[in-house]
């Protein structure tokens, strides 16, 4: 391979991370936003959505895609958080009864969510897709109906005034930003939220971990060829099943994360918002349907976000609407996600074309 | 299985049965009524105070008159109250202090802050 | 001194249901001896490794007789991991490797060395951690024993294809209780001088006390590197000797002859009018996977049966399938005088040239149809039959009547065993599948047909009747049939002229009469550089 | 008791219980006062609303292409067919006709290019379908603001550009389809003839096409593509055509479903559009690889049916909405069904 081909190729690989880039370089100054609020921002944004986008990983890692199950994680998290608002525990105490309370919860979601996906093999992302809008169901189900009927809650605040279901919005007030304001940062006037990017940083340590294990390695295995594995003696079903199980109970803890910072729950969409974000972020960062590093997860949350904040005001000094800029980010969530999924389907057949090509070269020279 | 492993798992139970303690009595939050009335202590009639700063724990100090009552927060089961009484100038001019347990106030849980000052006047 | 054999097989046989494909096979094979197995496709090479390997495919139909003795126990093995703990290990055609694994990786996948972690007391052994550093030793004296030029840091994806065979064979003898090598066709893929290096390594792991079965189609090289040679033919040893006490000859004899009884083609060339060159072929080649064909060179003549023989993996049927654009082809074909665009599977159709293709079920067939859509189908398509204007002309829609009364024919003609035409595919039988493909093709009445394994997977009877249409279609009608098969005694049966394939070339055309042994010889490769004549 | 097993078989179980709670909801209605004549009209209207836009699933589904999530694609060509036409001020039928010209060849040039893009992505045409959707929605959205459109009767009255999220076809065409021979019987029922014309036009016009030469085909390369190239065709073509026709009965259905409902639902509006039709259809019995026009009215009438009577009958029994909660499990649910079910049958 010489040099040119060398710098297309990476132009190629990187074409998503480099177009934000760009992106934002040219909107950042029309948004006439300051440093420092921006920096701000991008740590708030990067402490509430590393958690999130990091539970995309080990699924890639075993070969199943981008899991939009994940949302499964984000409603037993919710879950969690509505017990411990009614049994009115605050703090950090609060959110970690929350991970433990809504953990089993994730492992049955993952579970189930696992054994579905091995059903549809091929086409894990769709499926694990509609399963997220399936389960929105059943968990509307549950909580619009079940909580204060079947389930016990005490707390009036919690239920609709009909005297059973939960609210539209639970007010986390008690638990809003503990974690972030557990160990207080300021620097120039910018707060840091220590102790979330600890527990990013611990979480980056076991995925760098995890990898080195044997479960690790059986799951690079299987995503890379299940029959092979398979002959080899892995159990690539199971394997299948605990690496969206592990993505599933982060996604759950990165959900209690992301709402302690917002503050607020919408009860009926937070979960739902959840997945599209996470995932368009991760592919931002340069990540495809079959690799991903951490690396990819936290430029991608820089640069999607980055370009998320200023869009709105961009195309407000730019165009007159922000209205604009505001449909313009939805449309980057989108429009990445299938632009990602384009180009990693039409590698794939590319690559195949180029193995075979070279297959038929090989056999041109031995003739 | 073995005994390294038995022991390994049961101790993970414990510490995360003691971590769900933990949460539970150090995290779960009370709404305490504060009521600045006269009551009665012990035979002896307790009169209301005439302006009282309380504080419980580390919260900010509320501010309470004579006959007021008023629903507080209080994280956790054991707390301490501080009574700061104030003169015309807001200056306070006895403070005193007080420990108990939520289970200690009934249900609803209720504080009566002249009692509590007397009680606590009965300590010294 | 005697001692007892390491590895010996005593009247081993195997049925599949009725079908017998494995008698009594006895053989033995001490440590350190190399055996060479050599036979025909189909002669039950892979049933015997199969019965060896453990594979479950055997234990589900129905188990084999006769007892199989390692070190001296009989043992009986019902999953490959039985055959792998006796100390079995096999490397199979087809790669198995994780092409984004290291050689390292891959030699020890599944078996790689670990650490401990705390965290296995509480979710189990799989969460310790790899051990690299001995992982690398050991894959590293694994490449040693071979003596082959492997980095154990490379990516899979990136090695050639040689090396990747090496890593396999790395893979088994890295089990340290590997004791029994099977080696099937490793040499296929590999370069002249990339099967040398195989060779010597195999001659070195012989040294160091492992017995290796190598399977090949190569007879120079079993002749050169084994001790021991064992011919299989129509699932019987016919030849069980020391390498000394043998030829190329004598194992090509042995391979294909039968009880010579010399089907002598009916003296036809009085009824049949052979005519001028119909079908030229120059220089083609094919990329299909399995089958590459890289420099062929035909000519069929009009009205003749032409049969294309060779082993599997020869490229006999990347001939059929290059020439009607199934697979990507170059070089150039003319039909009647005219070129034909290769690539473009339309161009052969238009000029009348029809296939039944040998992947029956995958090709052949739309399973999931009526036996009437499935014959009428290719007519339609590219000939516009079976069609009736609707509405004064405006649009033209499918005519069911004369679609039913089509297939109906067919069932007839062809004697296909079905409820009626519109019976599913799928439901019928192997055979009557076929016929439902064969009435494909004549439905396009093509001048030129090419028929690639017509009898794979069939009953007898069925067999009787597809070869019998094929002979009479070609009597009858003079339609012109290029006959593709591995069965040399099918081909030699009806065809007139007979081309053998080998390595994506054609090693000699020679007239049905001949004797097998003359085809055998061809087939085996070993037959001199001029053959490669049109 | 064979057949009966077999019939479970064919039609696999929630298809069944689908059926039978929508009996049961019509069996339940008279006992909670819901008036079943007005039950059964609002079935039919929104039958016919809806049909057309499942109709479009037909012809990817039986390419191959799977399921077609990307139908907001031809919605939105629909979109700008009614709103070039409510601009241009053309009422009655004639309008529903020049919102349908204009949607015509937007959805063939859309279709194309989809089909194209999916040519491109086999085996992962469904996942990209659905993502193709939710971005051209989203950059609709930009666009309905910024395309040059000024009728006072779609524009923000505030602003004078950028239009709003729903305009109101009432002055213009509503029911100028529907409403062409339909009639009342009794007080309650309304049938709304035009609208089932136009529909089993389209399903005639369809069934014909799948039986000519160029359909037959399409239906081969979606059982085997394999056995389609060896005969001959040209598989791309073949799946570029599908993805056309789909998009084009996209656009065609919406409008149809704007003329009855009265209203043009922009921006977000089309976002979630293809689910219901694909529920439906799957509801019908089709599968991920096989379609008839049979499913497609069975699985509208049932879907529909669902819609129009949980609310109503759930309402009345437990007074409370459970009908969103419904729908979401129930189509959802056939997806997820119908997903899991083609890869076993493998």
């Amino acid at each position: 391979m010489n040099k040119s081909d060398g710098i297309s190729q990476f132009f190629i690989r990187n074409a998503v991370p480099l177009v934000f880039l760009v992106v934002s370089a040219v909107a950042i100054p029309i948004s006439q936003f300051s440093p420092s609020y921006l920096i701000q921002e991008l740590l708030i944004r990067l402490s509430r959505n590393a958690f999130l986008v990091l539970s995309l990983l080990i699924p890639i890692m075993a070969g199943m895609g981008l899991n939009f199950g994940m949302v499964l994680g984000a409603m037993a998290g919710q879950i969690g958080l509505i017990f411990v608002c009614d049994w009115n525990i605050v703090g950090v105490q609060g959110l970690l009864l929350a991970a433990i309370i809504s953990t089993p919860l994730a492992i049955l979601f993952g579970f189930l969510c696992g054994i579905v996906l091995n059903k549809a093999q091929g086409r894990e992302m769709v499926t694990s897709y509609i399963l997220g809008f399936f389960m929105n169901g059943v968990y509307q189900l549950v909580v619009l109906y079940g909580f204060g009927s079947l389930v016990p809650i005490v707390s009036a605040k919690l239920l609709l005034s009909r005297g059973y279901g939960i609210r539209n919005v639970t007010n986390l007030d008690g638990m809003r930003r503990s974690l972030d304001e557990l160990i207080p940062l300021n620097i120039a006037g910018i707060e840091i939220p220590v102790a979330t990017f600890l527990l990013i940083g611990i979480f980056c340590l076991f995925v760098l971990w995890f990898r080195k294990t044997k479960l690790g390695q059986d799951m690079r295995a299987t995503g890379q060829d299940m029959v092979v594995a398979r002959s080899a003696g892995i159990r690539v079903m199971r394997t299948r099943i605990i690496s969206i199980v592990i993505s599933t109970v982060l996604a759950c803890y990165g959900q209690i994360v992301f709402l302690q910072n917002v503050g607020t729950m919408n009860t009926y969409n937070s979960h739902e918002q959840a997945g599209v974000f996470a995932i368009a972020a991760l592919l931002v960062g340069g990540a495809t349907v079959s690799r991903a590093s951490i690396l990819n997860v936290f430029t991608g949350i820089i640069l999607f976000h980055l370009v998320f904040i200023v869009s709105p005001m961009a195309g407000k000094y730019l165009l007159g609407d922000a209205q604009i800029g505001e449909y313009f980010r939805v449309f980057i969530s989108y429009g990445i996600i299938a632009l990602a999924l384009v180009l990693h389907a039409w590698r794939r057949m590319n690559d195949k074309e180029r193995a075979r090509a070279q297959f038929r070269g090989a056999e041109g020279g031995a003739a | 299985m073995s005994i390294k492993r038995v022991c390994i798992n049961l101790g993970l139970v414990l510490c995360l049965a003691g971590l769900i303690a933990w949460c539970v009595l150090t995290g779960k939050a009370y709404d305490i009524v504060l009521e600045n009335t006269p009551t009665t202590v012990a035979g002896a009639e307790q009169p209301a105070l005439e302006a009282v700063h309380v504080i419980i724990d580390k919260q900010e100090p509320v501010l309470m008159l004579e006959g007021d009552r008023i629903i507080s927060t209080a994280i956790g089961v054991k707390h301490k109250i501080r009574i700061d009484v104030l003169d015309e100038d807001d200056k306070v001019l006895e403070s005193r202090s007080h420990t108990y347990t939520i289970h200690d106030l009934g249900t609803p849980p209720t504080l009566n802050i002249p009692a509590v000052f007397a009680a606590s006047k009965a300590e010294k | 001194m005697e001692t007892t054999p390491l590895l010996r097989v005593e009247g081993v046989g195997k049925a599949y249901y009725s079908n017998v494909v494995l008698k009594n096979i006895t053989f033995s094979l001490e440590e350190g001896r190399i055996l060479g197995v050599v036979g025909e496709n189909g002669a039950g090479k892979s049933t015997l490794m199969n019965i060896l390997f453990g594979m479950s495919v055997i234990e589900k139909t129905g188990g084999y007789t006769g007892s199989i003795f390692v070190n001296g126990e009989e043992v009986h093995f019902r999953r490959p991991k039985d055959a792998l703990n006796a100390g079995i290990g096999m490397v199979h055609q087809e790669f198995s490797l994780i092409p984004g694994f290291t050689v390292t990786e891959n030699i020890l996948l599944n078996r790689e060395s670990l650490n401990y972690t705390v965290a296995e007391e509480v979710f189990g052994s799989c969460l310790r951690t790899l051990n690299r550093p001995a992982m690398t030793t050991r894959a590293e004296s694994a490449i040693k024993k071979l003596n082959v030029d492997l980095d154990g840091e490379t990516l899979i994806a990136e090695l050639p294809v040689g090396h990747k065979q090496f890593t396999e064979i790395a893979r088994e003898i890295a089990n340290s209780s590997t004791k029994i090598l099977v080696l099937d066709e490793p040499t296929a893929v590999l370069t002249e001088s990339e099967a040398d290096i195989l060779l010597a390594s195999m001659r070195r792991l012989a040294d160091a006390g492992i017995a290796i079965i190598f399977i090949s189609h190569r007879l120079n090289e079993v002749l050169t590197i084994c001790d021991d040679i064992v011919v299989l033919r129509d699932g019987e040893v016919v030849l069980n000797t020391p390498t000394a006490q043998t030829s190329v000859r004598g194992m090509a004899a042995a391979m294909v002859g039968r009880k010579v009884e010399s089907i002598a083609p009916e003296n036809n060339e009085d009824t049949r009018l052979i005519g001028e060159t119909l079908l030229e072929v120059d220089h083609l080649w094919v990329d299909m996977p399995g089958e590459t064909v890289r420099n062929v060179n035909l000519a069929i003549r009009q009205g003749e049966i032409f049969g294309i023989g060779g082993l599997a993996g020869q490229g006999k049927l990347g001939i059929a399938n290059g020439i009607m654009g199934l697979a990507p082809a170059g070089g150039t074909v003319r039909f009647d005088g005219k070129p034909l665009a290769l690539n473009q599977p339309s161009a052969p159709l238009a000029a009348g040239i029809s296939a039944v293709s040998e992947d029956r079920r995958g090709v052949g067939l739309l399973l999931e149809e009526s036996i009437a859509w499935n014959i009428i189908f290719s007519a339609m398509q590219n000939q516009g039959k079976f069609l009736k204007p609707l509405a004064g002309g405006l649009v033209r829609v499918r005519d069911e009547a004369a679609i039913c009364a089509c297939a109906q024919r067919y069932i007839a003609d062809l004697e296909i065993k079905c409820v009626n035409e519109l019976q599913i595919v799928q439901e019928l039988s192997g055979g009557n599948q076929q016929k439902v493909c064969l009435a494909k093709a004549f439905e396009t009445n093509p001048r030129l047909l090419f028929v690639a394994e017509p009898t794979r997977g069939i009953d007898v009877g069925a067999k009787k009747v597809v070869l019998d249409t094929l002979q009479r279609y070609n009597r009858e009608f003079g339609m012109t049939i290029v006959m593709v098969s591995s069965e040399l005694e099918e081909l030699r049966s009806i065809c007139d002229r007979i081309a053998i394939t080998d390595r994506g070339r054609i090693a000699g055309i020679l007239p049905a009469s001949e004797p097998s042994e003359n085809f055998g010889i061809l087939m085996m490769g070993t037959a001199h550089e001029g053959a490669q004549t049109a | 008791m064979n057949a009966i097993k077999n019939f479970i078989e064919e039609a696999g179980w929630p298809r069944i219980l689908i059926a039978a709670f929508l009996v049961l909801l019509f069996v339940a209605a008279p006992f909670v006062n819901v008036r079943l004549d007005a039950s059964l009209s609002d079935t039919l209207v929104r039958f016919g609303m809806n049909g057309v836009m499942v109709l479009a699933m037909v012809p990817m589904i039986q390419s191959g292409c799977g399921l077609n999530f990307g139908l907001p694609l031809g919605i939105i060509a629909g979109l700008l067919g009614a709103v070039t036409s409510v601009e241009l001020g053309v009422q009655g039928f004639a309008g529903v006709c020049t919102a349908m010209g204009i949607a015509l060849p937007i959805a063939i040039i859309f279709g194309w290019g989809y089909g194209l893009l999916l040519n491109k992505v086999k085996g992962d045409e469904m996942m990209i379908a659905t993502y193709v959707g939710f971005s051209s929605v989203a950059i609709m959205c930009i666009m309905w603001l910024v395309l040059p459109y000024s009728s006072p009767n779609m524009v923000w009255g505030y602003a004078g550009q950028g239009l709003r999220t729903t305009i109101s076809v009432e002055e213009f065409w509503q029911n100028a389809i529907g409403g062409i021979g339909s009639f009342n019987i009794g007080e309650f029922f309304y049938f709304p003839t035009g609208m089932f014309v136009f529909f089993f036009l389209c399903c005639g016009l369809m069934a014909l096409f799948m039986r000519t030469r160029t359909g037959t085909a399409m239906t081969t390369v979606g059982s085997n593509p394999e056995y389609a190239r060896a005969s001959g065709v040209n598989i791309d073509h073949m799946r570029t055509l599908s993805v056309i026709i789909s998009t084009v009965l996209g656009a065609l259905g919406i409008i149809i479903y704007q003329q009855s409902f009265g209203f043009i639902q922009l921006y977000m509006g089309p976002f979630y559009m293809a689910f219901p039709a694909v529920a439906a259809i799957l509801i019908g019995g089709a599968s991920v690889k096989k379609a008839s026009i049979v499913n497609v009215i069975v699985g509208t009438i049932l879907f529909q049916g669902i819609l129009t009577m949980t609310p109503s009958v759930i309402n009345s029994m437990i007074q409370t909405d459970m009908s969103e909660v419904i729908r979401i499990i129930v189509s959802n649910g056939m997806i997820l069904y119908a997903l899991t079910r083609v890869t076993k049958v493998k």
